[in-house]
């Protein structure tokens, strides 16, 4: 199938669920201005079936209806993995044949980010989903910097640690702190390290789009769901160039 | 469940003695007396199938004409069985067809011997329809041998209204995947007074799909598919109500549906049915149930969305004392009752929950071997669907505490449209979500001795009971047209298909009645 | 304040809240095209922060975003109440004075809708929100033909009763049976009678669109919250052609 | 409330021994410690006020030039008094400019009668502080007289968080209005790893709004408005936490904040903050607030996110014993100890919502006259909303059923966005129905004797037990280090601000903490 629409109840009834505030208080027009907002979604008809007053001033709405758009699935772009999912011995394989040396990451939540939730899944041992994150790979040599780190910091360590990688989680995103973050990260590296030297960029969390590395100046964007697996399959790929 | 109400026990039995006495004369009517649509359900299991080019049934087509001849006093089958004999035709369905062509004339044999041969042709040919009945029965005992009963109770109801059978088909096979143990499907607004059963599969039903015999193999076929691949036996709702009750248990029962919507009043109160006509098509169909091993669904919940679910709380106690009453008497077992009542109380109340827990308790402690049907709140939900959500969990939450049986999943969109995929699993999710979390906390929910919730208990029981009282001295055809019930006033005189009524004369005969009658 | 934006916590921010379901099995495919429908509603950007299989052939989506469009609350259209709210004793004294005998009120619900909650709120002396109904204004005539009625019927009594005004309320929309219903209703009056001697139309019900009643060919549409008192000042406004 | 666990009383003493045995190290390390943000305090109590043009405040570049001079282990009260006297200047704000400009050399005076004339001046300007924090009391206790206290239990407490003060502003009045009686202004993300506390009216925050004087004095003058308007005394909170932790609380009690975030270790697990720093400021901060009236809230809910809140409940029992126990020797009274536990079990786990009774309830009864503070589920939290909804009303329900003293109250997009509007209208609606419907059913909820909830509430005291032993033995310091809170392992000698922290000489001066500790 390639085009499509939403599904309430019957195929092709394009129906979707829409709810939002206006900055105006409960009355008729009010909820005129909701349908006409809807309208403009294309939303035809709406119906507005619920509108409460929220002190003076505002007013929240909930519109279901028809929305006449059609989704045509042969033009989503998405991030296909494009790279072989291996399994932890294939991964320390291929970096003892193709490296002969251990692969160097280094780990961080940058910024005034503290949510380090997501990216110990990744590092640490514990992982999540049931597989073990990256330190339980005998052949990848972590360092996992925590929380709220500097950007100068992150540059240091990696320097140091020689790192082939660098994965920074960024989970608060109101203000796009995450993007601003993300691009601070990337432009210090650039300034710092030559392009041949320059770790790969991983940036995740869950709010990313996919779709922004280039964008971002980063080498790939993992979002929610991501297991350490992948990564590591993903590392693999980009640093050996092996596909297997 | 150890009784948490404390209620006296001779209460209970008072209530039950007057709901008896209440009940009784209207049991007396519908025995005295027979209807058009009862007639065309001997028909039915006596063979007669299809529908004419206007999709007119052929049984009606019959039962016209048996009526224009005769009249319907003596019942349809030996009028009809003995034509089938005086005119060498051996398909009663051929008879039917050559009626209405107006070829055939009817009579009620004068001899004795005839009259008895006539009989005798129509019992044998209705004992194939019981047989079909049965049959099914057993098949279905076997499915649940074979596949199993959900494994948690309450069972988990859900219903699809989308109209058109084959966008049913696959809602109902999701639904089933997704959790559900019974799938209902609704009816289209409008069948209910019809006073013939559609024909075939039908994709047109405003707000829900017709019942007929047709959509009932197909979707029972589906979900024997799915039970299969699911391991669990998914049970088959449907509508036993309306203008043709008796028709559609028949259908039920040669179709393996297990359970039907099957109310002694409801029809009288929300489609205006004629009191005495309902009692009559009542009384049939239940035994026609009974016989079918299928489950009924009394509809107490509906008075509470035209009554106010706190003052008219009693009205829900009485009614199920009846339908209690009027299921026995018509041969149904204690498992077969699925008494209704709701989740209905505005929830601005004060204590709106602990009144819930109350009336549910109430009447889990009084029929504690029915599996009650527990329905969700939908007179108070709104279009905010996020709270409609909310409330729904707190009903499940109610149901389990409470330990009903067969546990009606809510939508939070039920004032919006009839549910979408998405709100059935999201609805599938929320039950979950309390069975997993809470489905034991009943064992410490204690309601506090001689508080809140046990007098309120007693309290409700207590106006049930004068109520009853009531009933008994002024007759409940009297309560009825007063508007005891849902605030609906509907006299006995009055309302849809009082002219399909006919009082029995002496030699009635309906070898249905009598061979439901004699079964154990 | 006539141009306004959706609000989520900051003036301006624009941000919605979407849900659909899309019958396409789930993966990053299905995600894009949810995103490519949130996208083509106006969303951007449009996250997607919930995606769950039902089935194998459907996915639910849960989309929050800004959504561009702004809302003119001056181009916002509705029926504003263009007569005077009056008290039970105005409505009454009106009609002594202007029609000198009692205003004949006919309502029902039409085709297979059951629904009579809504129409018995407006008609029954009980009323509704602590307003008495129709039924309790002396001057009014109100005769309740209840559920299920069949246009000819409802004719029929409508010229029986000398009706000044038809009361029809519809709930139940699937497939627009309210709309098909409340068309049959209008096209049987015009045929019956001739314009002048044709009751005031009015249909009622919570999912009608008020705007819709030249297209309906009735004369008001009445929507969710209707109290009985709007209806006897509508109804005296419009018959005896007084606002007071 | 009746006790529900039937705890054993000598398991709940020893437990209460075992914290103090296993805290008292600490507070030993407390009272003889101090750091850069405890003596800042000192002088915002003393007076020094604003910031210089890059926004250091110049309490900072006054700790620091007397930092550089002399150290920090006398204390800078006296250093700065003397300094006053010998520079002539008597404002102390003026004497940071001059000192931040290089232009004041900082001694410890040699003379005894020097030193003891500072240490009145110091007193006497520090006492002005500590009169204003009085006088704020004072003012909160008349109109919570005049105004009233909330009418229901729990307390509900909802969260701002736009990162503007003047957007926050008519959110939290709003909020006020729809019946919040808590309003928690939530801080920028960056703020608690600044070693100085910003100055003015901010609009920059990230996900929150910056903590800052004048932030706090607009927010309570608008809720002092709105209090008026709605007849009831909505209080106002904000966080003590971080590396300016003793700042933070002193500028609350100057500004009438009532509740503060205060933890003794959630800085160190959550912060990466040095465990010394923390524990000297936690001391320092806490007594603060028991002067100031203002009721902490302490964070073990935070545990639970990033540890199984199965697996490690003990661990949320044994900080809350150890909280209470700093609490109490700060000087802080039982009801001022909103101690933290929240609804953070897996919900697809068997019995998750019986367990999170469980747990509720120990924390109840074991803390029987500390409000408590009763956090929404966050972690199992995702993005459909819908659910959300739903688990927030359960979380409200064990609330209610629990008797917690004050609801944090859960938002469905708590996995999406920082919360909009709508979001808490949704919330505060979820939390009217549960108060109202089932506010009272605690009374018919009796946990089965020896059943699953209490079974479960012993075994948990009992885990709780056996590792504060542990604790006892290998010390507070050490367990942290080993990752035992949270899973966040942290070396008493690691972490951010150890360079803040310098060991009291034989002369240390505080003439705070000298008037805390003799006052009643
Ligand atoms: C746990 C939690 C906390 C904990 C964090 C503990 C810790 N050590 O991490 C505590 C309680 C301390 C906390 C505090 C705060 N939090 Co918080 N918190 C959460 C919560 C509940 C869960 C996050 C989580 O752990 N998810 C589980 C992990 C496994 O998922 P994940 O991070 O998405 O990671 C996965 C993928 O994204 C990916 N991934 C992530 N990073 C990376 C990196 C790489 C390289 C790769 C390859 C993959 C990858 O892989 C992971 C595994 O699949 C969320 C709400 C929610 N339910 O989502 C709020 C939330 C994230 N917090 C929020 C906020 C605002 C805060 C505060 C700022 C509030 C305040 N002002 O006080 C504070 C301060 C934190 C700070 N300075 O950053 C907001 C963010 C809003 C926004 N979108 O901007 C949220 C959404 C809650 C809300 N609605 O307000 N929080
Ligand atoms: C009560 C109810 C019933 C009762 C009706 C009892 C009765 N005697 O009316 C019972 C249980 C019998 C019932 C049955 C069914 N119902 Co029903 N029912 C409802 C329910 C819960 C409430 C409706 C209600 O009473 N609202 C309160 C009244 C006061 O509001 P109102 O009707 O909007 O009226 C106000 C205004 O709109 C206006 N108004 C209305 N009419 C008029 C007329 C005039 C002239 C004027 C001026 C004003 C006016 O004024 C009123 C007062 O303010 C709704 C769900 C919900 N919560 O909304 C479903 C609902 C309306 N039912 C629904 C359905 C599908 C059915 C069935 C068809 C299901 C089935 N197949 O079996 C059946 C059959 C009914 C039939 N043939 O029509 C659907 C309709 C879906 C749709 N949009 O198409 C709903 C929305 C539920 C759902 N989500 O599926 N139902
Ligand atoms: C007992 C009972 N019968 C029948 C119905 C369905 O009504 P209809 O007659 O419109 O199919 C209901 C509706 O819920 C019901 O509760
Ligand atoms: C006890 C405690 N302190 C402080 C905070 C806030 O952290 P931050 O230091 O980021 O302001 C929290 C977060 O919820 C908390 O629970």
């Amino acid at each position: 199938m390639t085009i499509v629409r939403p599904y309430g109840d019957t195929t092709g009834d394009g129906m979707v669920q829409l709810s939002f505030t206006l900055p105006i208080p409960h009355d008729k027009r009010a909820e005129g201005a909701a349908v006409q907002l809807a309208n403009k979604m294309g939303m035809d008809p709406a119906l507005l079936v619920h509108a409460k007053p929220m002190g003076d001033e505002f007013t929240f709405f909930v519109v279901y209806g028809r929305v006449n758009h059609l989704v045509d699935t042969e033009q989503v772009q998405v991030v296909e993995r494009d790279f072989p999912l291996l399994s932890a011995k294939e991964v320390n394989a291929t970096i003892k044949r193709r490296l002969r040396r251990r692969l160097s990451v280094v780990g961080a939540c940058i910024g005034t980010d503290a949510h380090t939730v997501g990216i110990d899944a990744i590092l640490n041992l514990k992982g999540i989903a049931g597989e073990k994150g990256l330190e339980y790979y005998s052949e990848l040599s972590v360092t996992n910097m925590g929380a709220q780190v500097s950007v100068p910091d992150l540059v240091e360590t990696a320097r140091e640690r020689k790192a082939d990688a660098v994965l920074v989680s960024q989970v608060v995103t109101q203000r796009d702190a995450h993007l601003q973050n993300t691009r601070a990260m990337s432009a210090a590296f650039r300034e710092a390290l030559p392009a041949g030297k320059r770790p790969l960029l991983i940036v995740g969390g869950p709010r990313f789009d996919e779709l922004m590395a280039a964008e971002l100046g980063v080498d790939r964007i993992f979002t929610r769901g991501t297991t350490p697996r992948e990564v590591a399959s993903y590392l693999v790929h980009a640093i050996t160039g092996s596909t297997s | 469940m150890a009784s948490k109400l404390d209620l006296d026990p001779r209460v209970v039995r008072a209530a039950r003695r007057l709901a008896a006495r209440a009940g009784q004369p209207v049991v007396d009517l519908a025995r005295s007396h027979t209807t058009v649509s009862v007639e065309r359900a001997v028909l039915r299991l006596a063979g007669v199938h299809g529908a004419d080019q206007d999709g007119i049934p052929w049984v009606n087509r019959l039962v016209d004409a048996v009526r224009a001849d005769v009249g319907l006093g003596h019942g349809v089958a030996v009028p009809v069985f003995h034509a089938m004999r005086s005119t060498g035709v051996d398909d009663v369905t051929v008879l039917a067809q050559k009626a209405a062509a107006g070829a055939v004339r009817f009579d009620v044999p004068g001899k004795k011997a005839d009259a008895a041969t006539a009989r005798r042709a129509a019992a044998r040919a209705t004992g194939r329809g019981l047989k079909i009945v049965d049959r099914r029965r057993a098949e279905r005992d076997r499915l649940i041998k074979r596949l199993g009963d959900p494994r948690q109770r309450p069972w988990i109801y859900l219903i699809v209204a989308t109209g058109d059978i084959y966008e049913d088909i696959p809602q109902a096979q999701a639904a089933a995947r997704a959790g559900a143990d019974v799938i209902a499907v609704i009816r289209s607004t409008g069948q209910s007074l019809l006073d013939y059963v559609p024909e075939g599969a039908t994709r047109e039903g405003f707000a829900g799909t017709y019942a007929t015999q047709e959509n009932f193999r197909l979707m029972r076929a589906a979900l024997d598919e799915t039970s299969k691949e699911l391991g669990r036996y998914v049970r088959l709702t449907n509508y036993a109500s309306g203008l043709c009750m008796p028709e559609i248990a028949a259908l039920a029962g040669m179709e393996r549906l297990d359970m039907m919507l099957n109310d002694s009043m409801y029809g009288i109160l929300f489609r205006d049915i004629n009191p005495i006509r309902t009692f009559v098509d009542q009384r049939f169909s239940r035994q026609v149930h009974a016989r079918a091993g299928i489950i009924i669904n009394t509809g107490e919940d509906n008075y509470l969305t035209t009554a106010d679910a706190v003052e008219a709380a009693h009205t829900v106690t009485v009614s199920q004392l009846l339908n209690e009453f009027f299921a026995h008497e018509a041969g149904l077992a204690d498992w077969q009752l699925g008494l209704g009542h709701a989740f209905e109380i505005n929830p601005e109340v004060p204590e709106s929950f602990r009144l819930e827990l109350a009336h549910a308790l109430l009447a889990r402690e009084l029929f504690p071997d029915a599996p009650l049907k527990w329905m969700p709140p939908t007179k108070h939900m709104t279009g905010d669907v996020f709270r409609g959500n909310l409330l729904d969990g707190f009903f499940n939450l109610v149901g389990a505490l409470t330990g009903q049986g067969i546990l009606l999943v809510g939508m939070m969109t039920e004032a919006v449209v009839t549910p979408w995929l998405s709100d059935r699993d999201i609805a599938l999710q929320n039950v979950r979500y309390v069975l997993t979390g809470a489905g034991n906390l009943h064992e410490d929910f204690v309601p506090a001795p001689g508080g809140f919730i046990q007098q309120r208990a007693h309290a409700v029981l207590g106006e049930a009971v004068e109520l009853l009282e009531k009933i008994v001295d002024d007759s409940l055809l009297t309560a009825i047209a007063e508007g005891t019930f849902g605030i609906m006033k509907r006299p006995a005189d009055r309302g849809k298909g009082l002219d399909g009524v006919a009082r029995h004369d002496d030699d009635y005969y309906n070898p249905v009645t009598v061979a439901l009658e004699e079964a154990p």
